[in-house]
């Protein structure tokens, strides 16, 4: 059994760099306010490696997506594991042609000549009254682009196994991360290594109910945990980490076992990731499930100042206990 | 810092404005500040504190009519603009009476009333709006402008490169006013930025460009006369790098770590607000009694603001579904 | 009975573009190449505009898709109603932040000040070689997106009649033209006026099963109608129109008539704008289809060059033929 | 254009081995589009005609294992550096053979063996990629160069701006290569460029920058060595604006009604092509029958490969699941 540490996800995705540092000098960074003198990055995340690995390995750039994800891109060409960090999820739309058009068609426009073994690291999720453009989840339109892998770890451990393992990736991967996972604590043993990509986890064993969700939302689901028992529901929740692509046999698996499915996540509910997951659950399960697919998602606004609508705006543990009693009902 | 021989200097009564409006801006700062240390603002807050002179002295010169597009920093540029206070504090309180029905926050603070158009949480993001705008003063045959506000670190964004190009070739009445105060977050000018003047990247779209201390009044004022006198002659877009510094950190809890602590405390030492007060009754333009109730009147005046946003009712959530189209959105 | 004329989707656009900047001196329009000096957009579309209306009305924009919804927003905060060219989907990319983060939000978080009455039209559609970065269809990112919306016509009536709603339209409307549906010749009732947003249309009626689609998607499931025929399947073909806000009640109806439903479209399959549909019809009529709901799609990869693997890349009429087949036995 | 006293000449060998890129370039162009009109091949197809001296310059600077990343308009880019010609053809004909096995086509050439690392589509795209290209190749710690090629009407995009200022800031090994042919699709220079020369450019980013007769080997050649060095030397990017002039169109299939006649016969009747071939000669570098044999040697090569290219064979629909990602797609 290994030793547990105890951590947030914040020193976890830390503990992975400094890992994959270590073990490959390919390993690069970039991002704004990156590198030590700034900071080791907005949320801390990577304080150390500027110090520890050098400024050549580990760069703050200037206020410039498009340059930064370019550079990450061209890097990878040239045979290096760049990992980039667009400060927050709003901002990928400055760089999306790179990320889009470029990172993740490469390898196929090329015929599988180039590859682009890149991370992009980018921080979202509402709660901190942050508005309109500083909290959206459009892990959706990644999911829905070929070429890309998604990644939302909601655990310390998570987040260092499927870090490392996204680094390692031959392939680019977004790494979504959100405030609530980056600071809740967790443990993480202290051998933790690669947990591969595209495998949900079932989070929480249950019978009555298949929640799937990920990210900052798997915190929220677990939060309505209590208030389910008290009702006599028993919820399996499927963490699913990777949203693209996703670990259909797990999801359904579960949703066959139980017949009542509910869908949470952050993102608009309208057009949202939710949406593919539900369409391919009825798709599969066709006269098997008691009821139809529940989607819980944010409703279609931007996100909203006020303290009051935040909240209103989010998909909170009471939403997901109403509408598990009337999936039950 | 550019020559500007027989430029235009402020006379009492300009001084006295940008004074008045500098007051304004820094008596509401710190009445913000104050408030989220009781807890009784939540909200990420950047302030302006510092660099008073430069949105002080433009709106000297802009019209009821004339427009902003600001960014999140930009609660200084809008209270210089004359944005009120009232519903100011109950936008940045989350309120039904805020600018924005509390919808918008401190980082999307609007209103056309006034001229605040545009405030945008993305770096670099209000130079192509302002355009639009000089775009439709010049259709409606107004002599309207649009200041476009921004800082330093955006100047390395690609939305800066094409608004520019495109202002100077359509001959847009925008002011671009670069607010260039060391920093972009934690990181420092020079590590971001290529050039050691932002106003030389004028030279890329033709375009009059000039480095100004954005401390300064004086100088402030010569150049701003004359940005705004071109876009409203039809002569078309300035670039104006107005340096300054942040006091306060990126955003209010930020520590500053990061810079370097002699330098800080010299630019603090500068403060132009106490140093234009000073300056005000050396030449006799005010009494210490004028100023002193100047401000007390400034100071009451927000304190009812502040009172009027606590005292406004929180939004219902039925928000979520208006103003995302014209139409309310199906319950 | 109004007198028809004959004239392809180019002429149809062109037609409303006259109407309505004849009737309302707000209207604008930008783009590259967009003037009558340069050809009046590269399609044509906007052929004679600047001629007529005026250099300053009608502008030929740098390659500068920033600039160019900047200048659209703030003309329409301005007070006018901008038709701006963003000549290929792929494009949007680069001006995503000005469509996603200020046009389709800037009405939201100004709680109603501010509106932003423009219309993106944008062409794309794979057939013509063009290869990964060209053709794109990303409708189900903008469909995701709070606060704009999302038309794409398949006949040249429909896309008179609907660009004059997108320009009238208090809201952002991206407007999506296709190489097939701008070339293919149809029938205009010479009085065609706008015809409302968020409608569908029963493009053929029928009995056995529904098909949803739109754009050049329309055109291939037309030329399936015969082999279905011949099959005996009676497919009741719904032009969807507008994708976002879509128009749940037609289809729904439509498929609890029939029972039997499939959605077929260019975009890519995965995490596509058909999984919307295809999630919300199990959820309002579950228990009552007779079949899971059928999703056509794209493959998950980028457009390909060669001939070959375009068309087997895209939904063809015999796909549509197969999977209606399944669907009936 | 720009003064270049003591500038570096090319020398007989240098003059040939241009001469012999262009050739090269020519030939081809020529019979793709013969092939297109006889419809042996259906694409899009960007021609370089006219342009061909700036990318047979450059290539004769360049190593094997140095760089380039160009655009849709990149075939004579590519062929300068030697992209070899059989896998190029069945590229352009969509077959297994092809560099991309015929899933990127014209638009999308690539060839890492030969450096040619980048073709997009998208105007502005391949100078961001160049830069971490440029990042790798100091890391490495070699001596290799990245050029990065894109047209004029690219300049006024924001990815130029952002990727200059990078490139300048990290001292990057990396040549911005700006083909000014006057027109961005069927838009003149000057109705989408505020700037009377893209070379002024640099200035924004503190980089050198020159204009240069795009289609004058010895001015190119002076500027070219002299890039190359500077950034072989570590010293950074070089900002160069070849002028030059694209005979046949935007792509071919469009009429030229955007373009003033008279401007581009004077254009066409210096083609640079038959000049360069009438010096050579002239200075006694070689004969007419030198020249002759070497252009039968080239069109030998190019039937050869276009012979390849139709023999090969189209893909497999399995190619739609292969190259996604490194591990094929479930089917
Ligand atoms: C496109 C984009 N990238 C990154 C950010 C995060 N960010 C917010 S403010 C800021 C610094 C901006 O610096 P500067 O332009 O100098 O303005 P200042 O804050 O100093 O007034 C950054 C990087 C953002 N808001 N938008
Ligand atoms: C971002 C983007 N906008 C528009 C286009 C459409 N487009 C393709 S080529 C071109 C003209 C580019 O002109 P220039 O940069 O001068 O290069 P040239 O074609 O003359 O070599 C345009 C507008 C594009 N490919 N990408
Ligand atoms: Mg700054
Ligand atoms: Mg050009």
């Amino acid at each position: 059994m290994s030793v547990m540490l105890q951590m947030n996800g914040i020193q976890a995705i830390n503990a992975a760099m400094v890992e994959a540092m270590e073990a490959d000098p390919k390993v690069l960074v970039l991002g704004e306010d990156i590198a030590d003198p700034q900071g080791g990055g907005v949320t801390g995340t990577m304080k150390g490696l500027s110090t520890r690995f050098g400024e050549h390995r580990v760069r703050t750039t200037p206020i410039s997506e498009q340059a930064i994800i370019g550079a990450a891109i061209g890097a990878a060409l040239g045979g290096y594991k760049p990992v980039a960090e667009i400060m927050l999820m709003n901002f990928t739309t400055v760089a999306m042609d790179m990320i889009f058009n470029h990172a993740a068609k490469l390898r196929f426009m090329s015929g599988g000549q180039s590859q682009v073994p890149i991370t992009i690291r980018t921080l979202t999720g509402a709660g901190w009254q942050t508005a309109g453009q500083h909290c959206d989840h459009l892990e959706g339109w990644f999911a829905h682009a070929a070429g890309i892998k998604v990644i939302a770890a909601s655990s310390p451990a998570d987040m260092k196994g499927l870090m490392l393992s996204c680094i390692q990736d031959p392939d680019p991967c977004l790494f979504i991360e959100t405030g609530m996972t980056l600071f809740s604590p967790g443990e993480v043993p202290a051998d933790q290594g690669p947990i591969p990509l595209g495998k949900a986890k079932v989070a929480v064993s249950g019978s009555d109910i298949t929640i799937v969700t990920w990210a900052a939302q798997t915190i929220r689901c677990m939060m309505a945990l209590q208030a389910l028992g008290e009702a006599g529901i028993s919820a399996e929740i499927v963490d699913l980490r990777t949203i693209s692509p996703w670990d259909k046999e797990t999801v359904l698996a579960s949703a066959a076992k139980t017949g009542r499915v509910m869908i949470a996540h952050e993102a608009v509910r309208d057009f949202g990731p939710g949406a593919e997951i539900a369409a391919t659950i009825h798709e599969e399960l066709f006269g098997q499930l008691k009821k139809p697919v529940k989607r819980l998602g944010a409703p279609k606004c931007a996100v909203p100042f006020a303290k009051v609508l935040e909240d209103a705006y989010l998909v909170q543990p009471d939403d997901i206990v109403a509408a598990a009693k009337a999936l039950m009902g | 810092m550019a020559e500007q021989s027989n430029a235009p200097k402020p006379d009492a009564q300009a001084l006295l404005d940008i004074f008045r409006r500098m007051v304004r801006i820094e008596r509401n700062d710190d009445a913000i500040r104050t408030a989220m240390r009781r807890g009784r603002i939540t909200a990420p807050y950047y302030s302006g504190r510092g660099q008073e002179v430069i949105p002080a002295t433009i709106s000297h010169f802009l019209n009821d009519d004339d427009q902003i597009c600001t960014i999140y920093r930009g609660i200084h540029d809008m209270v210089a603009k004359g944005i009120p206070l009232r519903p100011l504090w109950a936008e940045i309180s989350g309120k039904v009476d805020g600018t924005c029905k509390g919808k918008g926050g401190p980082m999307h603070l609007t209103h056309p009333e006034t001229g605040v158009m545009v405030t945008t949480g993305i770096v670099g993001s209000s130079m192509p709006i302002a355009n639009g705008l000089g775009w439709a003063a010049k259709l409606d045959g107004s002599k309207r402008v649009v200041v476009a506000y921004f800082g330093d670190g955006a100047s390395n964004i690609g939305a800066f490169h094409e608004a520019l190009n495109l202002a100077s070739l359509w001959k847009l009445p925008v002011l671009f006013v670069c607010q260039n105060n060391g920093f972009g977050e934690h990181t420092r000018y020079e590590i971001a930025t290529s050039v050691d003047k932002i106003s030389t990247r004028a030279v890329s779209y033709n375009m009059p460009g000039f480095t100004v201390n954005g401390n300064d009044p004086d100088d402030m004022y010569a150049h701003v006369h004359a940005a705004v006198a071109r876009a409203r002659a039809g002569e078309g877009p300035t670039l104006l790098e107005c340096k300054t510094f942040r006091f306060l950190g990126h955003l209010i809890g930020d520590d500053d770590f990061y810079m370097d602590k002699a330098e800080k405390e010299a630019a603090m030492a500068k403060d132009p607000l106490p140093r234009l007060r000073a300056r005000l009754i050396a030449e006799g333009h005010a009494s210490e009694a004028d100023l002193d109730k100047l401000i007390a009147d400034i100071e009451a005046e927000i304190a009812d603001a502040q009172e009027y946003g606590a005292n406004s009712p929180t939004p219902s959530r039925d928000e979520l579904r208006r103003d995302v189209f014209a139409e309310e959105m199906p319950a």
